[in-house]
């Protein structure tokens, strides 16, 4: 299981870099529709159906708002010279990539180990929640009741995205 | 019986390995566009798969939206091609 | 009390959506309601904030109780701390909405604006109140994202690149926040702040613990645009509609950055010296060189932003002396006075930071320009906007018996008895910078004459503009009587009772 | 030709419905399988998109479809946030408490609140992601003179 | 009945393979699309098949067997799309091609 | 209205299929479910629906699946073939079919027949020619290649859809 | 008791009320002050005959049921609020007597500047605020009153053009940094001391953090009563602010409370070591010659005047830093008779602008017969600061002369350096001569010109505080040694053996020296002049530009010399002017970190990752 | 702890991005993945070996579920990355309009 999960997550990695790289911009976000339907991958493997379902239909409306965005402007990436900025800026981050994955290691050191899970505050949530909530998705159950609270949040966030992307495009901005 | 469905669903996982090489070799856009295509395809064989070795039906119903949603995004990469606006 | 909190998020929020159904159908609702709205919420928290007797109220959402002593519900928590933001959130809140019936009159659009403008309150009243990290979370999304779009609100070329850079460097932060919540549930199996704090205090913080903690100064860092995470902010805070900017520079960087760090370090955390001491100086650095940033600046709108982290550095090293002495276990009266002076000042710097933003407003308003040098001469034309920017410059430089003074006061001689020599040395330099930009503010923008255009067609601006000005000018010296003793007990006490000893923040909830 | 090619046009005035279909069908499982309200709404959404791309937007007279959306975006989340506030006044009397009876588990009728909470948080996101997905394509800059 | 399940599993994963392979292989887009979309979308029905046989006349079964149209409108069409797309594109058919009669219908 | 009522059922089907419960509470939200998507999406179903209510056409469409089936799996080794060849015999290119067929759903249909059958993928229909994307390209006459094409499904797509 | 909370109140009230008057009633305002103001030196004086006292007018209760805030000993008026010694009771007295006579002076001249608005509020409120400064004991009410005093300044100037914001704002930008640092002292005060009220206070400057808080102090002191180097607003406000402002404020006001202020620190707060004492002196010295060597190139004679305004706080700042008992009341004394005459001159040069609207000295000229009363006015305050006896001017610059004197029988270094001061101090009395010469010769004196033909003598209630002021100067000098200096000074210094004026023949030599030296000084400087002028007889125009004094060619007198010449011209590039100078540092960094602030997203981004990382790796 | 380890460095090829990348799109992208690796991340927090999917078996009690909450923590940041990103991507079409180009550096009005 870590082994697959492994592969699966460095085939998201190899599909990252490429998507940062890709000469076109629509290679790119095709390539990241990729990366994000091995995530989907990810959730069925990490039994997270719930997330499955939701991150591919999140991800495939994010792609097609990204081709409209690309349709609309244009697919040719920068055509720029590299200059010292742009070659100092790829040393310092691969510099600050290695420091930030030696103090994650060194942090994460002595926490339980992969698949090795207890639970504290979701316990009530999975113990006879079905019961509680009366609903057989725990997620759902957490999602609308325990933490309905949460759920409103981000029915809000995508109400103010919506006004968010609905007053940016809008023609005029001044009478 | 569940050990070899567990290789077969390996075997399904690695093959989407081939969709990623046609994204990233290309050459054309196209190409990549039926590398996503067909990666689509290939989740709902691992969504079938996976639904026998869970024993959960229910990962038939993310495969099934899993074709819906990859018809419509192909659908949107195709109308890409054609160079009309998206609502034309 | 404790049935009155969920209003401070349900009214604001329900208020937002029924703008967006009402509005289209009834003219003029969404600039009767929104004041309206953020009136009674004023009042509310105000009444709340007088009666609230130093206790902590808390509200656990679905009413569900905790098992085993493990917090299950997503809780409110109302104490002295989250009363005070309250008030603040709702008070600057209410006058930038006042103000903006006539400055947004000009936009398109209104419905939107509102709208926003109400999620935005909501989700730092959310922020403010919740009692849970994930939570936490949620609703500092919506508030910052309302806060994007409503810095695009004029989609002109600037406010578009303010906004994208605005996003992108909030979205790292928001990352780096989300990720910091993972690692603290994975070690702790919790996301109620009360429960992580008890889980921390039982045992020694160890390398993790340092990482976590590094990660949200990060993270909320740059939501309070602490230097060197700051970048976003000049950027932001100048671009956004004027009323927007004063609730940005007024309110948000103190909802969703300080406030969160403050009830993070104070109350879940086992804070060490060192991480104190970090604290403190990102606070001076940013105290020093935002008000370097700011004095070169012509723009006004951008000089005010850079002058936003200068004063947040303020709060933020005052906040960290504070926390220094704590954790040595040394001085609580001098911590005391120091978390005292820290929030005393982020009060002030509300109602000041928000009223020079409106006057720059006002001024926008007029004339168009936000460029120094193409004004000049304004003050006898327009008197109020001159003489309540003349106050709020003053406040925000120390002068008195404004109340910047008295924050600054208290702040510079918590850090003197607390030896922070260095940092009190430079608490007076910048705030005698502070004081030089404000005086060319003032110098440029209403005595100078002006070289670039006739000034005799200039008129005051109307008079929600104005309403707003004045009631924010008055706050400036009224805010001054927080120094005094028996008001300050009143207000900021139970604020420093609830920091200065998390156990009760942690009972109240667990119940032990 | 406006909007795709015949066959595009054809398979999509079949399919269209059942894909909405199909997204009701994932709200009002939510309690039951996987999805709920985001992943319904969102596939709802899929199908008005769809159409558009099979179509175009002029053949669905989506003119002010934009407005509508958003319209219908702010009343479900009203309706939400009101569902959550009649908690306030029912049952226990909490903010958010499901009040509603909870059934027997495992059916579709069940879980209180639940269902309806899904339903409208769908017809919410449903909304919005067509409001965003307008806005991006019908979107036109002003012509500057 | 699960041996049955279990075979048409394994052929449709065989399918998917002479898809994939053929997505490498193949000179230009067209036939990469030619066999990949079909060989795949074949291949995926035989492992719903296959599905079906497990899970017999139930709940499973039966969402199986309702994939498998969906499947193969959606297949189809996506792919008929992709190369009518990728035509009007510009992008040539490769050099092992033969006709063209399509060039003069698409100029007009 | 007739496709109003034809999607509601087809719907209703489509719910019953999906959800396999006949328990009452299921029946009346599907039957809720399909009278909202009739009400919603009703007016962008197929303009001619009355193929759909007529029982013999079924027959035939049983039929033609299989036929359609077997098809399928004799091209497909024929590609596998040609894929797993070392030296991979193809000839590809886009050859133009003469179609008999009226309607655009049968055209549809045919179509998609063509482009599931590996081998062949159809790249457009322009009035009654469909122009299809052949693998091997085994002879130059239009006649011999449009039965080979298209001859095996379209008298069956005709008693189906016409 | 309570007529201190009166002289407090009362016109901070009413100038709070005046705001609510229409501008156009301008004159009612300015009855309505003068009335206020009279009331108040009645209480002054009231105050000044009484006995001495501390006065806590209300105590706040501390209702607070936090126990930790409780136990901070934080607040602002705690039991000793007012202090009122005899040192207090002279400087109220004082303001009182300047706050009426200018107010006197203001009604007419500020009936004419037509923009001015809210003058006689800020008027009063300043006279408020300066009670409140000079009454109070507790550090930070004093701090509060201080600083407002700040604030009211930058307001009475009137802002209307490129130099009087200009001034106004580094005004109040000097004032203001002196009142944060002065914070800085009073904190670290309280930290040693863990009280407020500056009468519990007397420390010994032993340790640097003690030393640092008289340091800071002493900035705040320097600045408000304008020594070197914190003197640079002065000029730039006299010459830009209204007269009566710059008479009320920086000449009179601000010199009583700053040196009332300095003389707390020096001789009640902190014991002064010796190296203090060289610091203070030579701070002293410094300020009298370099400010009046600046005063002597000075065309505009507002300026001129404000560059004066320095250069006698040094004689007072010598007073303190000898720190006897001479010396002490030398400096008060000084304080006293530098008000006197330099608002006095200040408001003798307001109304020749009130006449003429000309602020140059080379524009004016020949006002004496037009203007007699001024003309003499101006004429005994200008002997006054020259130090010719009898004047005032004289006698307390003969008894800090004395007090060096004294001074130089110790054994500190800076005992022993006394001869310098004394040097010094006498060069800048000789100096200050030669540039009154030219401002008396140059306003009043000459040629009078054509377009100043119709310019008549001020009205009544403009000149007569001028004769007021005239008699106060020419009374304390007469009367310096048989009343004025006892009665005053003694009470607060003690009695010393004050040795009468002619009785110090060393003195009297000195003195003359210092005339004689100075006529000197002015005419080597003037005769090219004159030549030029002669040359010019009958040339039309031009004769009326060259055939006054004028200030141009003595400069380029002085000049001639290179190193002179050099110093000026660094001096016209404000090299010399903290203000300026530090302005320069700090907006070099402002533009250095403006620089990186390019806007670049990804520069950003760095920054916060670089900001983690360097997080973690200091931490862990 | 490699799964761990692999998830962080997906976070970090997201910041390589993030900062070489002046494209307004490829910023987008890198924020994309940076999320999704801080969503694998928390899934990968609550996964437990034994358990399955937490959704109640009626017919089995005995069944260890994997943590739900982690996952109803994503589930509400995976909507609120759509937000995000719909927001970000309406600005940047809205600035290309404006500007003719993506490049971040191009877009550079506000300094100092
Ligand atoms: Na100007
Ligand atoms: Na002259």
């Amino acid at each position: 299981m870590e082994l697959t999960l492994s592969i699966l997550i460095g085939f998201m990695i190899l599909g990252a870099i490429f998507a940062i790289h890709a000469k076109d911009l629509l290679s790119a976000v095709i390539t990241t529709g990729i990366v994000g339907y091995s995530l989907v991958i990810a959730f069925l493997l990490l039994k997270a159906p719930d997330l499955a379902i939701v991150q591919i239909v999140i991800e495939t409306i994010t792609l097609i708002i990204m081709v409209a965005v690309v349709l609309d402007s244009t697919r040719e990436e920068l055509k720029v010279k590299p200059d010292f900025k742009s070659y100092s800026n790829i040393v310092l981050s691969i510099i600050f990539a290695a420091v930030l994955l030696f103090f994650f290691v060194q942090a994460t050191a002595e926490l339980n180990l992969f698949g090795d899970h207890t639970l504290r505050m979701a316990e009530a949530y999975v113990d006879q929640a079905a019961e509680k909530t009366g609903s057989i998705n725990l997620v759902t159950g957490i999602l609308f009741d325990f933490r309905g609270y949460d759920t409103l949040g981000e029915a809000t966030i995508l109400f103010a995205a919506a006004l968010g992307v609905l007053t940016v495009l809008r023609i005029k901005g001044k009478k | 019986m569940i050990d070899y469905l567990n290789i077969l669903l390996y075997v399904q996982i690695a093959l989407c390995v081939f969709c990623l090489f046609r994204i990233i070799r290309g050459p054309s856009i196209a190409d990549r566009m039926v590398g996503i295509d067909i990666f689509g395809i290939l989740v709902v064989g691992i969504c079938a798969i996976l639904s026998i070795i869970t024993k959960r039906s229910y990962i038939l119903d993310i495969g099934i939206a899993w074709i819906i949603l990859s018809f419509i995004g192909t659908l949107t990469l195709a109308k890409y091609l054609s160079g009309k606006k998206l609502n034309e | 009390m404790n049935s009155l909190i969920p209003l401070f998020v349900i009214v604001p929020l329900a208020t937002s959506f029924l703008i967006m159904i009402l509005g289209k159908f009834i003219n003029g609702f969404q600039k009767t309601i929104t004041p309206l709205v953020l009136l009674f919420l004023t009042v509310l928290s105000f009444y709340c904030l007088l009666n609230n007797h130093s206790n902590s109220y808390t509200y656990a959402i679905g009413g569900w109780e905790p098992i085993d002593n493990i917090p299950i519900a997503i809780y409110f928590v109302m104490d002295g701390f989250s009363l005070i933001l309250l008030c603040i959130i709702s008070l600057i809140g209410f006058l930038a909405s006042v103000y903006s019936i006539s400055y947004i009159a000009k936009f398109t659009s209104e419905n939107n604006f509102y709208s926003l403008l109400c999620l935005m309150i909501t989700g730092m009243s959310g922020v403010v109140l919740s009692g849970d990290l994930f939570n936490l979370f949620v609703f500092l999304e919506i508030s910052v994202i309302s806060s994007y779009a409503l810095v695009a609100f004029g989609t002109e070329k600037e406010e578009l690149e303010a906004s994208f850079k605005y996003q992108v460097l909030g979205g790292i932060a928001s990352f780096i926040i989300l990720f910091a919540i993972g690692l603290i549930y994975w070690r702790t199996k919790t996301l109620n702040i009360a429960d992580i704090s008890a889980l921390f205090h039982s045992h020694e913080t160890s390398t993790f613990d340092l990482f976590i903690q590094i990660l949200l100064i990060s993270g909320f860092g740059l939501k309070a645009a602490m230097m060197p995470f700051h970048a976003w902010l000049p950027d932001a805070h100048s671009s956004a509609p004027s009323p927007i900017s004063a609730m940005l520079s007024g309110v948000l960087i103190k909802a969703v950055g300080i406030y969160v760090i403050i009830r993070l370090f104070f109350t879940m955390f086992i804070v060490s010296e060192e991480i104190s001491l970090l604290i403190t100086t990102l606070g001076t650095i940013s105290m020093v060189i935002g008000v370097l940033l700011a004095i070169g600046q012509w723009d006004i709108k951008r000089l005010l932003a850079y002058h936003s982290i200068s004063q947040m550095g303020y709060v933020v090293l005052s906040i960290g002396i504070g926390l220094v002495l704590l954790a040595r276990g040394v001085k609580p009266t001098v911590a005391t006075l120091a978390i005292a002076g820290g929030l005393f000042h982020m009060v002030n710097h509300a109602v000041f930071k928000g009223l020079l933003f409106l006057n720059a407003g006002a001024i926008e308003h007029r004339i168009n320009t936000r460029n120094l040098k193409e004004m000049g001469g304004l003050s006898k034309h327009m008197p109020v906007t001159s003489g309540t920017s003349f106050i709020a410059s003053m406040a925000i430089s120390g002068i008195p018996p404004f109340n910047g003074f008295f924050s600054k006061l208290i702040i510079i001689i918590a850090a003197v008895q607390a030896k922070f020599y260095l940092v009190a040395f430079l608490a007076v330099f910048v705030s005698v910078i502070t004081l030089a930009s404000f005086l060319k503010f003032q110098r440029y923008a209403f005595y100078n004459k002006s070289e670039h255009r006739s000034t005799s067609k200039i008129k005051e601006v109307p008079f929600p503009m104005l309403f707003s000005m004045i009631v924010m000018g008055i706050l400036c010296l009224a805010f001054s009587l927080l120094a005094f003793p028996g008001i300050r007990e009143q207000i900021l006490g139970p604020a420093i009772d609830v920091l200065t000893n998390p156990n009760q923040y942690v009972q109240t909830i667990i119940g032990i | 030709m406006k909007g795709m090619s015949i066959i595009v046009k054809k398979v999509a005035q079949l399919i269209s419905g059942l894909i909405f279909l199909y997204g009701i069908y994932i709200i009002t499982h939510g309690h039951l399988t996987p999805g709920g309200g985001f992943a319904g709404g969102a596939i709802i959404a899929g199908a008005y998109i769809l159409n558009i791309l099979a179509f175009g937007s002029d053949a669905m007279n989506l003119k002010n479809k934009e407005q509508g959306s958003s319209l219908s975006e702010s009343l479900a989340i009203f309706i939400v946030l009101m569902l959550a506030v009649f908690a306030l006044f029912i049952g226990s009397k909490i903010f958010f408490a499901n009040y509603l009876p909870k059934g027997q588990l495992g059916e579709i009728i069940s879980a209180g609140a639940i269902p309806l909470y899904n339903i409208f948080i769908g017809i919410e996101v449903a909304a919005a992601i067509i409001t965003i997905f307008l806005a991006l394509v019908i979107f036109k800059e002003e012509v500057k003179k | 009945m699960e041996i049955i399940g279990f075979i048409f599993i394994c052929i449709g994963i065989l399918f998917n393979l002479f898809g994939c392979i053929g997505l490498i292989r193949l000179p230009d887009v067209y036939n990469r699309l030619q066999s990949a979309t079909k060989c795949v979308t074949l291949g995926t029905c035989s492992i719903l098949i296959g599905v079906v046989f497990y899970y017999g006349f139930t709940n499973g079964g039966i969402k199986a067997i309702v994939a498998i149209p969906i499947l193969f409108f959606a297949a189809t069409v996506a792919a008929h799309a992709l190369v009518k797309g990728a035509y009007i594109f510009g992008i040539k058919l490769g050099d092992k091609s033969v006709k063209d009669d399509y060039k003069d219908v698409h100029k007009s | 209205m007739m496709k109003y009522i034809a999607i509601f059922i087809l719907s209703f089907i489509f719910w019953i299929l999906l959800t396999f419960s006949f328990s009452i509470s299921n029946i009346v939200v599907g039957i809720a479910a399909a009278l909202v998507t009739s009400f919603v999406f009703g007016k962008y179903f197929l303009k001619h629906v009355r193929p759909f209510l007529q029982i013999q056409r079924y027959y035939w469409l049983i039929i033609y699946l299989f036929i359609f089936t077997w098809e399928c799996i004799k091209a497909n080794f024929d590609v596998a073939y040609r894929v797993l060849h070392p030296a991979m015999p193809i000839k590809p290119g886009i050859v133009k079919v003469k179609l008999g067929l009226k309607t655009n759903i049968a055209k549809t249909i045919l179509a998609n027949s063509i482009t599931m059958t590996p081998g062949t993928i159809s790249v457009d229909i322009v009035g009654d020619e469909i122009y299809v994307h052949w693998i091997y390209i085994s002879t130059d006459n239009v006649e011999e290649y449009s039965q080979k094409i298209a001859g095996r499904f379209e008298k069956y797509i005709k008693k189906i859809f016409e | 008791m309570e007529e201190l909370l009166y002289i407090i109140i009362i016109p901070i009230l009413v100038g709070l009320a005046l705001f609510i008057i229409p501008g156009k009633l301008n004159i009612l305002k300015g009855v309505l002050a003068i009335i206020t103001s009279m009331i108040c030196l009645f209480y002054a004086a009231t105050i000044f005959t009484g006995k001495e006292f501390f006065y806590t007018p209300y105590t706040f209760l501390n209702q607070s049921n936090s126990n930790l805030i409780q136990s901070i000993n934080f607040d602002l008026i705690k039991y000793s609020a007012f202090n009122i010694d005899a040192l207090n009771q002279l400087i109220l007295l004082f303001i009182g007597i300047f706050a009426f006579l200018i107010l006197l002076y203001s009604v007419i001249y500020i009936t004419k500047e037509k923009n001015f608005s809210n003058y006689y509020e800020y008027f009063l409120i300043t006279l408020g605020c300066s009670f409140g400064a000079a009454a109070a004991d507790n550090m930070l009410l004093f701090l509060i009153f201080w600083g407002l005093l700040g604030l009211t300044l930058y307001k009475l100037i009137k802002a209307y053009n490129e130099d009087s914001s200009a001034a106004a704002k580094k005004t109040l930008i000097i004032v203001g940094a002196s009142d944060g640092i002065m914070i800085l002292g009073i904190a670290i005060l309280w930290r040693v001391t863990g009280t407020l009220n500056m009468s519990e206070i007397t420390l010994n400057t032993t340790s640097p953090l003690i030393t640092s808080a008289f340091f800071a102090l002493l900035i705040g002191a320097f600045t408000k009563a304008g020594a070197f180097p914190f003197h640079s607003w002065i000029p730039d406000y006299t010459k830009n602010a209204p007269a009566s402002s710059s008479a009320f404020l920086p000449a009179s006001l601000d010199k009583l409370l700053g040196i009332y202020f300095l003389a707390r620190i020096c001789n009640y707060i902190f014991i002064l070591n010796d190296g203090l004492r060289v610091i203070m002196l030579s701070l002293g010295v410094i300020t009298i010659i370099t400010a009046v060597m600046m005063a002597l190139v000075q065309h505009d004679y507002k300026k001129l005047l404000g560059f004066h305004a320095v250069s006698q706080v040094g004689y007072m700042v010598i007073g303190f830093g000898l720190g006897t008992m001479i010396g002490v009341a030398a400096g008060l004394f000084h304080m006293i008779n530098h008000a006197l005459y330099k608002s006095g001159l200040l408001l003798s040069a307001g109304c020749v602008e009130h006449r003429t609207g000309k602020n140059n000295i080379e524009e004016v000229g020949g006002l004496s017969k037009a203007m007699p009363i001024t003309f003499i006015a101006a004429l005994v305050f200008a002997l006054s600061i020259s130090g010719i006896p009898p004047l005032n001017g004289f006698a307390s610059k003969w008894m800090i002369y004395q007090g060096i004197i004294d001074f130089g029988a110790g054994s500190g270094i800076a005992n022993q350096l006394w001869i310098v001061w004394l040097a010094l101090a006498v060069l800048g009395s000789a100096l200050t001569l030669a540039s009154f010469i030219k401002f008396i010769g140059g306003i009043f004196l000459g040629r009078k010109k054509e377009e100043f033909k119709e310019v008549k003598e001020v009205s009544f209630f403009m000149w007569l505080p001028l004769i007021i002021l005239a008699f106060f100067c020419i009374g304390f000098g007469v009367f310096a040694s048989g009343y004025v200096v006892p009665k005053l000074f003694y009470p607060i210094t003690g009695s010393f053996s004050f040795v009468g004026i002619w009785q110090s023949e060393t003195v009297s030599i000195l003195i003359l020296a210092s005339i004689v030296i100075g006529l000197i000084i002015y005419f080597i400087g003037n005769i090219k002049n004159y030549r030029t002028a002669d040359s010019f007889v009958g040339g039309g125009e031009k004769m009326y530009e060259k055939a006054d004094y004028n200030a141009v060619e003595f400069y380029k007198t002085i000049s001639e010399f290179k190193l002179f010449n050099y110093l000026y011209k660094k001096a016209e590039e404000k090299w010399f002017d903290i203000y300026d100078l530090s302005k320069r540092c700090i907006l070099w960094f402002s533009h250095l970190f403006s620089d990186t602030h390019n806007g670049i997203l990804s520069n950003y981004a760095i920054w916060i990752f670089a900001g983690l990382i360097i997080m973690l790796l200091i931490m862990i | 702890m490699i799964v761990y380890i692999l998830c962080f460095i997906l976070f970090l090829v997201g910041l390589y991005g993030l900062i070489t990348r002046r494209n307004l799109i490829k910023i987008v992208i890198s924020l994309s993945i940076m999320e999704f690796s801080v969503f694998l991340f928390l899934v990968i927090i609550g996964y437990i070996d034994a358990g399955v999917a937490p959704i109640v078996e009626l017919s089995n009690q005995n069944v260890i579920y994997v943590d739900p909450l982690p996952q109803a923590m994503v589930l509400t940041a995976i909507v609120i990355g759509l937000a995000t990103t719909a927001m970000l991507l309406a600005i940047a079409i809205r600035l290309y309009r404006k500007y003719k180009t993506f490049d971040i550096r191009e877009i550079n009005n506000l300094r100092g």
